[in-house]
């Protein structure tokens, strides 16, 4: 089956992310295709590259961009969701004069309708709440 | 108010977007009102269904924050431009809130805990908010 | 005096029955928040001997329409009477 | 069959109400993260009628400490289990 | 189990810190415990409430989380290092979870709602986490 | 009197940011001291430089500076609460080999300790949680 996942937890502040990751590779494991994480809400601090969570914690962001690199997972995060929690590329940091950027590759900042798509295509889409 | 259990074939559609949170309470209510309005924008059909705190974003009356927060009304008000006119809200949540299906700021159908599970069996695809 | 407030929805949360089980015959609670829904009348039943300790900030009732529909046991205040309030008050504990 | 999760503590939350009642009696329940307290046995009440149909996430209850604690009558299963569990249900309903 | 409505004198200190999180639910209640930790460092008389869910920090049993998330056990057992050695929880949350105070992590004296309010007046600050 | 708050809510996911500005805003205006604000928890996400929300909301950061330039109010975030989310300073981000950094001015890290010091030495320690 075709898999997606919206994840609406950040990482550490709530459980949500730890799940939805062993979510997601167990969805794998059992053969299926996760066509794609989709980063909503709160969610979107999973892309944060600044986190520098201590080296006892789970690294969530490393488990998300091995999801990408092993699979092929789109790691999808909202825009609009992201750029008022602070999380933003360098393509939107440019056009709203910030000196700086948050993002880490390989998530990609993308519109909502991104995850309406995903919830019509695929056969399943998972929700972890926060 | 009348309180509906079974809901009439025109409520299939294609996303129900449960709305659970309240207005100025942050902004969860505010990006699943998003997600409905997006889904909208791109064909889908959609139904909304406002349920525990979410049935105060249908209160008469509100207004703006005292830090200028414009709340959820004015994206409320564009639900009908959107074609998303298939608005539901749980009766005991309203009743909870001395709210009647038949004063709020939009068009809802109150509809019992049979209601809302006819609602989640009649839509592909269900997202709560 | 104790001032609690309470920040949450009881219709989600059940969060107050804490703040409930904390406070004394003297001591007040302040619903802030989506703790405002918990001053429609019909969840007056979940303030049960509170009367003349229980307050509600206003604004946060304003901008959700609910100064109208405010049960009369509850008394509304201003930003500044919750100041004045932690005033009086000997500490300050908060339920959210 | 709707598979509904939840995932908060009903000591904290209400939310587990508004679950039940989405439910009809084809429905599953899966209880994970702070919800697995639901499985202690002083907690059975707030799941009538659902045997069979309730189930939880065991990781979340092992590293709570709650695995023998867990109710008989709830059904204790793994991450491919929930996944399983995922592909009969033809949607699943996520309650926070 | 013996439950306190009467708070005795060597109650009173200077930071209360209510616990209400469950572990491996976020960190809130890491960040709680972080704080007593510290006003501890710092020379202050720290007790500790738990309650609510709060009080699952307290079973026994627990383990790493499926992602090697530690949890809060081992900051548990730093509170005797650190001279915190008054800890209550809240008698109703623990009946709630089948929790008995004789069988729990740590030694707490397990409290209702008199004690809870007792407690909250013989210490001159409060943090609620 | 002597006043200082704790907030433990982000902006714009919570209300507790807004209710501790207006909070913050009445302390002073009815002539009380306002010591200092304590950011903790998700709360360390008022301090976000690269935060970028819709101009039609409330600017929160902008209320935080202005307490600090006109009122002189610390504005202290806990590092190692706002580490792990992300919110870092150029010193912190050259020690953990960051590219960039996140820490608005005027906030600025700070350990726990300046929290027990605020609540021990204030009169009144007002939370605002999420």
């Amino acid at each position: 089956m075709r898999y997606a996942i919206l994840l609406l937890g950040a990482p550490y502040s709530s459980q949500a992310a730890h799940s939805a990751l062993r979510f997601a590779q167990a969805v794998i494991a059992r053969g299926h295709r996760l066509e794609a994480v989709f980063f909503y809400a709160d969610g979107v601090h999973n892309a944060a590259s600044l986190a520098t969570p201590p080296q006892d914690e789970p690294q969530i962001v490393d488990g998300w961009v091995d999801l990408q690199r092993d699979h092929d997972v789109r790691l999808e995060v909202c825009i609009a969701a992201a750029l008022r929690r602070g999380i933003i590329d360098a393509a939107e940091a440019a056009r709203h004069g910030k000196d700086g950027h948050s993002l880490a590759p390989p998530f990609t900042l993308t519109g909502l309708g991104q995850l309406i798509d995903l919830g019509v295509d695929c056969d399943r889409l998972i929700t972890f709440g926060a | 108010m009348t309180v509906t259990t079974s809901v009439d074939e025109g409520a299939a559609g294609e996303l129900l977007v449960i709305l659970r949170h309240g207005p100025h309470s942050g902004i969860a209510l505010k990006e699943g009102l998003d997600a409905a309005l997006v889904a909208a924008a791109f064909g889908r059909r959609v139904s909304l269904l406002f349920m525990g705190s979410g049935v105060a974003a249908l209160m008469p009356g509100q207004g703006k924050g005292p830090l200028d927060q414009k709340g959820t009304l004015p994206t409320l008000d564009m639900l009908e431009m959107y074609d998303i006119d298939r608005c539901y809200a749980d009766s005991a949540s309203l009743e909870a809130l001395d709210m009647s299906a038949d004063a709020l700021v939009i068009d809802v159908t109150a509809v019992d805990s049979g209601g809302v599970a006819q609602l989640m069996a009649c839509h592909s695809l269900v997202m709560t908010f | 005096m104790i001032l609690h407030t309470l920040n949450r929805s009881p219709l989600d949360s059940s969060v107050y029955l804490q703040a409930l089980a904390a406070m004394t015959e003297a001591d007040c609670l302040l619903l802030i928040e989506d703790g405002v829904l918990g001053c429609l009348p019909a969840q007056a039943g979940r303030w049960p001997q509170l009367t003349g300790r229980l307050f509600a900030l206003r604004e946060d009732l304003a901008s959700r329409g609910l100064v109208d529909a405010c049960s009369d046991s509850i008394t509304v205040i201003d930003i500044q009477e919750f100041v004045a309030l932690t005033e009086q008050a000997t500490k300050v504990v908060s339920w959210y």
